[in-house]
């Protein structure tokens, strides 16, 4: 099987509200997915499913073939599902090191020693180097994030991500309100991920859509739309009048 | 056993009295005051004055004990509570045990540490009986004058112009600004009312409770038992909340002495875990 | 490709955390000297000791893990009351009764982990109040058990290592529990430079996040919260055995909020805090309580009020800038 | 090296000339150390026997047995650890030959380890627990036990026609002694005992009192603790059990002097046994009421001053025996037998117990002109404390 990540007939209500529709979806290994949709859409809500935020009010969710919906967060992380955060989700007292080393930590399963010395553990030394120098953090890791221009600190939480090693990872609208000045940057890292990591994306800016994703999934009111690829996509009239014609006012 | 039902009642009354400020303040701006007995223990001393020293009779210094609390509180709001809004829980909490501290030792310097008294009225004192349930005076009187407390706060909360703001600024601060209510005006003002509420409650206790200057550490917890069980977004439920506590703790203690206290207590921190909003707390999105 | 040199570098930045400072080694020279250069306040130095072995326990999970509480006291207590009755009914050994408190304490706070890692900070401070007040119903009911409000009479201790007597001067009591909190120290500061450690200020800065990279929240809160217990509890021991008594004051709530007090003076998140604290409180209250024995409460808590009102950045900036110096000789020492 | 050595030296040299010195200063003064509770829910105890001791240096005169009485106060605040603490302190730093003071119960306990390992005589002015003086040899009490108070009642009240009691008493050691011993005392005479303790925190004792008026005793035996008598008394009135005809009887910590006036018309009729009433009929207390009041306006001096008073009165005849001895085992030596003429009667200390023999007065509170004041009416001479007699 060819599939990374996969939902069926996935509901969720808050009160009267549905904000995801029976949606099933497929994130094929390796895909350069974008996932996008108006405002109010549903995107993040679906996103916090995936990752066990929120909890479905029906239907499953797969990782690799293995049903995960009733997983907690880090057992879906160390499953090899990880995530960044429309609005940064950052350890802001700690240091760029130090937040990837500690995603690293817990990935090798040293969360739970209380004795070992990081700097001591060559494996987590030189994993810890390898995201930092990745994700061109290596002059500034030893900086409290919270002092950081905010482009790095989105920088940075993909590097989080990164580190936990996913099969799949997902990206809230990682370039959401980074100036133009550090957007480049920003989009060259997001191109340079692996090929063997399934990437879903999750964004407004078009312009970002096209060049990255192979494949868009549309999400209107909490539904699927319209999927395929991204020329099919400008092409559907229902999109164009649900979505694009949309944002190019905006 | 209905004499104790009446008792328990008597005395959850007073909680009510006692606590249902210290809910307001909590819901309104989030703050956790843990001082709040330190008002109820000025009204009990205000009352005890005026009767002590100026020879005013019981009922005068009913209101006296309210006014004073209440001018207090809008004082101390104004000057110090107010930059500790934006701090977090901890810091409030730490400021709020400072002022407590602050005012048992003040007190004791000022009043000495001895238990005060205050005379009841003739017509006050005594019981009389009715289908075999014993009525004490006294607390027939903290029953009626707390009950028509509760009734005429339940209507101004709910139908008054004031109450109406005040709903809409503890549900949500920031939107009630934006709609143009002076949230900082109307939390003074609340908290002044709450405060009076504790120093009439404080004077109405002396009989039941007694009073000297650890009265804010000893009753801290029965005021947070009624915050936290009865939640903060409503007259009814603390005063239900007050209610419970006061009945459960007299009925308890009557059933079974030996454990004393100890129920309160398991009861607080069960509740707390199976209804972390309170007991009767409006379901928030 | 990224040069070795930059594993080295990652590998020395690592390692600056967990760098023993100049300032640290003095500090703890200066604990033990303290013994020769107080000869007559060992008792108060005793005190100060426990007090910031119990401050320590606080911040492992106030200022690392994030979690308040109001009633920590409870630990202390726990701690106390075990040893106290250990010593009483089955042995005198001090280390015994030490790993009996702490055993007890942590078992405590392993049961009660589960309330206090729900809710908000308000539900925490409730619940961890509650389950102090209680464990204080407990221990005044079991009255046959615990001596009740009379207090745990009979508590006699043997000699540390079966050489050192308690005696009324406090100097086995000094040495002893400053020994205890120096390597219950030691075990903290390597938990806390450890990759457990670094999870829990993870925790604390963002819960959701650190979900996310995969930490389980909730079991490394309980094993903090258990761990600092014990810590408590450890205290608590000391407390018994180096008074061979133990009352329900140990479970009273002043003691949790004084603890709050310690670390507010001392700052939290550091291990320093605390001590720093224990002994600035300790005292401060020595000080007040000689020239105003009636109010001293009065002042702690007007200290109280100024530290959360804005006192604190002045008292902390200053403790940095001291900190600093000591740096900066430490530094040219070495030279 | 050499510079640190005489650092070390200066420093060491520096102790001992502080210790030398001090050392000479204890040749002159005879220091005491007071601790009590000044601060807490217990400061009035601390009050009244602070303020009793100060009234004894001024009117007996500060010197005894050619040394001069110095008394260093320090407050526990009714804590325990701080007690012990205080009385290390006072032992190692001050040097002090006497422990005093001493409010409560645990807090004499907490002490007596560090009296026997000190060597130094612990006078206790007020805690009640018979036990105390048991808990170390250098421990002599000026006070009262409760079994001594409240065994006088159980006779009192059989031979007044009483058959039924409930006794309510505060849960904790002084309370339980008060109970077991009246209970024991009263039942072994043929009548019957009904009992409930009440928490020490108690604020409201409706409940409580509901039971007691449910079981329609003769009586109604009651200890709690001074500072909350006035609210059981007002809550015992206003359940109407005077009426009933329930009479309130117990050793007098209820009808505390100290707030009896406060307490007001409700406790008129309470018929309570103790050493010591502030109406006592002697020219002596009559002189010791008047200056008391007379430096403490306000204050009416009660059990626990008298414990206070008698306290310092002991230490001084002491050291009039010993001639100024400062000796521990000398002191306690002395104060064994010894005895004067108090304020409240004859007392003497049993040789024995260390522990105080006195007269137990049955008292009413009834009106005198327009105060309040137990007015005794019968007396039981010599009472020992009956729990160690009995032994």
């Amino acid at each position: 099987m060819s599939v990374a990540l996969q939902t069926f007939d996935l509901c969720k209500s808050f009160g009267g509200i549905t904000a995801t529709d029976h949606v099933d979806f497929t994130l094929e290994k390796g895909a350069r997915h974008a996932l996008i949709g108006p405002n109010g859409a549903g995107k993040t809500t679906f996103v916090n499913q995936l990752t066990g935020v929120l909890k479905p009010s029906s239907g499953c969710i797969t990782l690799m073939g293995e049903d995960i919906t009733k997983l907690t967060r880090e057992a879906r992380v160390q499953r090899g599902l990880a995530r960044t955060f429309q609005i940064n989700q950052l350890f802001a007292t700690m240091t760029p090191l130090e937040m990837v080393a500690l995603v690293t930590s817990e990935r090798l399963g040293r969360g739970s020693q209380p004795f070992r010395a990081l700097d001591l553990d060559a494996e987590l030394v030189e994993q810890t180097a390898e995201i930092l120098t990745r994700f061109r953090l290596d002059d500034m890791m030893d900086r409290t994030i919270a002092t950081l221009p905010y482009g790095k600190q989105r920088q940075i939480e993909i590097a989080a991500a990164f580190a936990a090693r996913p099969t799949v990872l997902l990206l809230d609208e990682p370039a959401a309100g980074v100036p133009e000045a550090e957007r480049r940057e920003l989009m060259q890292t997001v191109a340079e991920l692996p090929d063997d990591v399934s990437v879903l994306l999750i964004e407004h800016d078009m312009d970002l859509v096209f060049r990255f994703a192979t494949r868009i999934t549309v999400l209107v009111n909490g539904r699927v739309l319209a999927e395929g690829t991204p020329e099919e996509m400008a092409r559907d009239p229902a999109v164009r009048a649900a979505y694009l014609g949309e944002s190019t006012h905006v | 056993m209905l004499t104790i039902l009446f008792d328990g009642i008597a005395y959850g009354m007073v909680l009510f009295v006692l606590g249902c400020g210290l809910s307001v303040t909590m819901g309104l701006m989030n703050f956790v005051n843990l001082a709040h007995g330190a008002f109820a223990m000025l009204g009990g001393y205000v009352a005890v004055l005026a009767m002590q020293r100026l020879g005013l009779p019981f009922l005068a210094s009913l209101p006296l004990a309210f006014l004073s609390a209440a001018l207090v509180g809008i004082v101390l709001e104004r000057l110090i509570y107010r930059p500790m809004y934006a701090k977090s829980h901890l810091d409030q909490v730490m400021f709020s045990i400072g002022l407590v501290f602050m005012a048992v030792a003040g007190t004791d310097w000022l009043m000495g540490s001895t238990q005060q008294f205050i005379r009841l009225p003739a017509w006050l004192q005594g019981r009389f009986e009715i289908a075999g349930i014993g009525i004490g005076r006294y607390r027939l009187f903290v029953i009626a004058i707390c009950g028509l407390l509760a009734i005429s706060l339940q209507w101004g909360f709910t139908r008054t112009r004031f109450g109406s703001r005040l709903r809409a600024a503890v549900d949500d601060a920031r939107v009630a600004r934006g709609l143009g209510i002076p949230v900082n005006r109307l939390f003074a003002l609340t908290f002044a009312l709450g405060c009076g509420l504790a120093g009439l409650g404080g004077a109405l206790g002396i009989e039941l409770m007694g009073l000297d200057p650890t009265f804010p550490l000893k009753f801290m917890i029965y005021f947070l038992i009624v915050v936290t069980v009865g939640g903060t977004s409503s007259i009814t439920g603390p005063f239900f909340a007050a209610m419970l506590l006061g009945v459960a703790d007299v009925v308890g203690k009557y059933l079974v002495p030996q454990v004393g206290a100890f129920i309160i207590y398991a009861l607080m921190v069960v509740l707390l875990i199976t209804r972390p909003h309170g007991l009767f707390a409006r379901a928030r999105a | 490709m990224r040069a070795e040199s930059f594993d080295a570098r990652v590998r020395q930045a690592l390692y600056a955390n967990r760098r023993w400072h100049p300032a640290e080694i003095g500090f703890w020279i200066l604990a033990f000297a303290a013994y020769l250069l107080f000869p007559s306040h060992l008792l108060l130095l005793n005190e100060i000791a426990i007090l910031a072995l119990f401050a320590l326990s606080l911040d492992l999970i106030l200022g690392y893990a994030g979690i308040v509480s109001l009633g920590h006291a409870a630990f202390l207590g726990m701690g106390a009351y075990a040893a106290g009755l250990l010593a009483k009914h089955v042995t005198g050994d001090p280390f015994a009764g030490l790993a009996c408190g702490m055993a007890a304490a942590g078992l405590v706070g392993l049961l009660t982990s589960p309330l206090v890692l729900r809710g908000s900070d308000l539900t925490r401070l409730m619940v961890t109040l509650g389950v102090a007040l209680i464990l204080y119903e407990l221990a005044n009911s079991f009255g046959s058990l615990t001596g009740g409000a009379d207090g745990l009479q009979g508590v006699m201790m043997k000699p540390v290592l079966g050489q050192f007597e308690f005696d009324i001067f406090g100097r086995t009591a000094y040495l002893y529990s400053l020994s205890v909190l120096f390597l219950l120290f030691l075990i903290a500061r390597r938990v806390v430079h450890s990759p457990v450690g670094l999870s829990l200020r993870a925790v604390r800065d963002n819960p959701l996040r650190a979900s996310a990279s995969g930490v389980p929240n909730g079991r490394r809160l309980a094993a903090a919260y258990t761990l600092a217990a014990a810590y408590a509890g450890a205290a608590g021991a000391l407390l018994a055995q180096t008074t061979q008594f133990v009352s329900l004051d140990v479970l009273d709530f002043h003691r949790s909020a004084d603890l709050m007090l310690v670390l507010i003076i001392g700052g939290a998140g550091y291990l320093y805090g605390g001590l720093i604290g224990a002994i600035a409180f300790k005292l401060l209250q020595d000080a007040i309580a000689s020239f105003t024995p009636q109010y001293w409460m009065f002042w702690i808590g007007l200290f109280l009020v100024l530290f959360v009102l804005g006192g604190r950045e002045i008292i902390h900036s200053a403790v940095k800038t001291v900190a600093g110096r000591f740096a900066r000789l430490g530094r040219g020492g070495a030279r | 090296m050499t510079h640190r050595r005489t650092v070390l030296k200066g420093v060491l040299g520096f102790a001992l000339a502080a210790s030398v010195s001090s050392a000479a200063l204890a040749q002159e003064a005879l220091k005491i150390g007071l601790i009590l509770p000044m601060t807490g829910p217990f400061a009035s105890t601390g009050r009244q026997i602070d303020a009793a001791v100060k009234l004894f240096l001024a009117k007996e005169g500060a010197v005894h047995g050619g040394r001069k009485l110095e008394v260093i106060l320090k407050d526990d605040a009714g804590n325990a650890d701080a007690t012990r603490r205080l009385a290390q302190e006072l032992v190692v730093n001050d040097k002090v030959s006497v422990l005093a003071g001493f409010g409560l119960t645990p807090l004499a306990m907490a002490t007596a380890q560090v009296a026997t390992q000190a060597k130094v005589p612990q006078v206790v002015m007020a805690a009640a627990t018979a036990t105390i003086t048991e808990a170390s040899p250098y421990i002599a009490r000026t006070s009262f036990t409760l079994p001594q108070a409240s065994e006088p009642m159980a006779d009192w009240a059989w031979a007044n026609g009483i058959k039924k009691v409930f006794t309510v008493v505060t849960d904790y050691g002084p309370g339980i002694d008060a109970e077991t011993s009246f209970a024991n005392k009263f039942k072994a005479a043929g009548g019957t005992v009904e009992s409930v303790r009440v928490p020490l925190r108690g604020p409201d004792f409706a409940p409580f009192l509901q039971r007691v008026s449910e079981a329609k005793p003769d009586a109604l035996f009651v200890f709690v603790p001074s500072g909350v008598g006035a609210q059981f008394m007002k809550q015992f009135v206003e359940r109407g059990l005077d009426k009933a005809g329930v009479k309130l009887i117990g050793p007098g910590d209820v009808v505390d002097d100290d707030i009896l006036q406060g307490i007001g018309d409700v406790a008129l009729g309470a018929i309570t046994t103790h050493h010591y009433s502030a109406a006592h009929d002697s020219p002596a207390n009559k002189a010791f009421v008047e200056a008391f009041q007379k430096a403490n306006p306000g204050m009416r001096p009660n059990f626990m001053a008298v414990g206070g008073y008698d306290g310092m009165q002991l230490i001084a005849k002491a050291l009039e025996a010993t001639k100024g001895d400062a000796n521990g085992d000398k002191l306690i030596a002395a104060m064994k037998g010894a005895s004067w003429e108090s304020v409240r009667g004859p007392v003497k200390i049993d040789p024995d117990t260390r522990d105080i023999i006195q007269n137990i007065y049955v008292r009413k509170t009834e009106k005198v002109g327009s105060e309040l004041h137990n007015v005794e009416f019968a007396t039981i001479k010599d009472v020992k404390d009956p729990v160690k007699a009995r032994k």
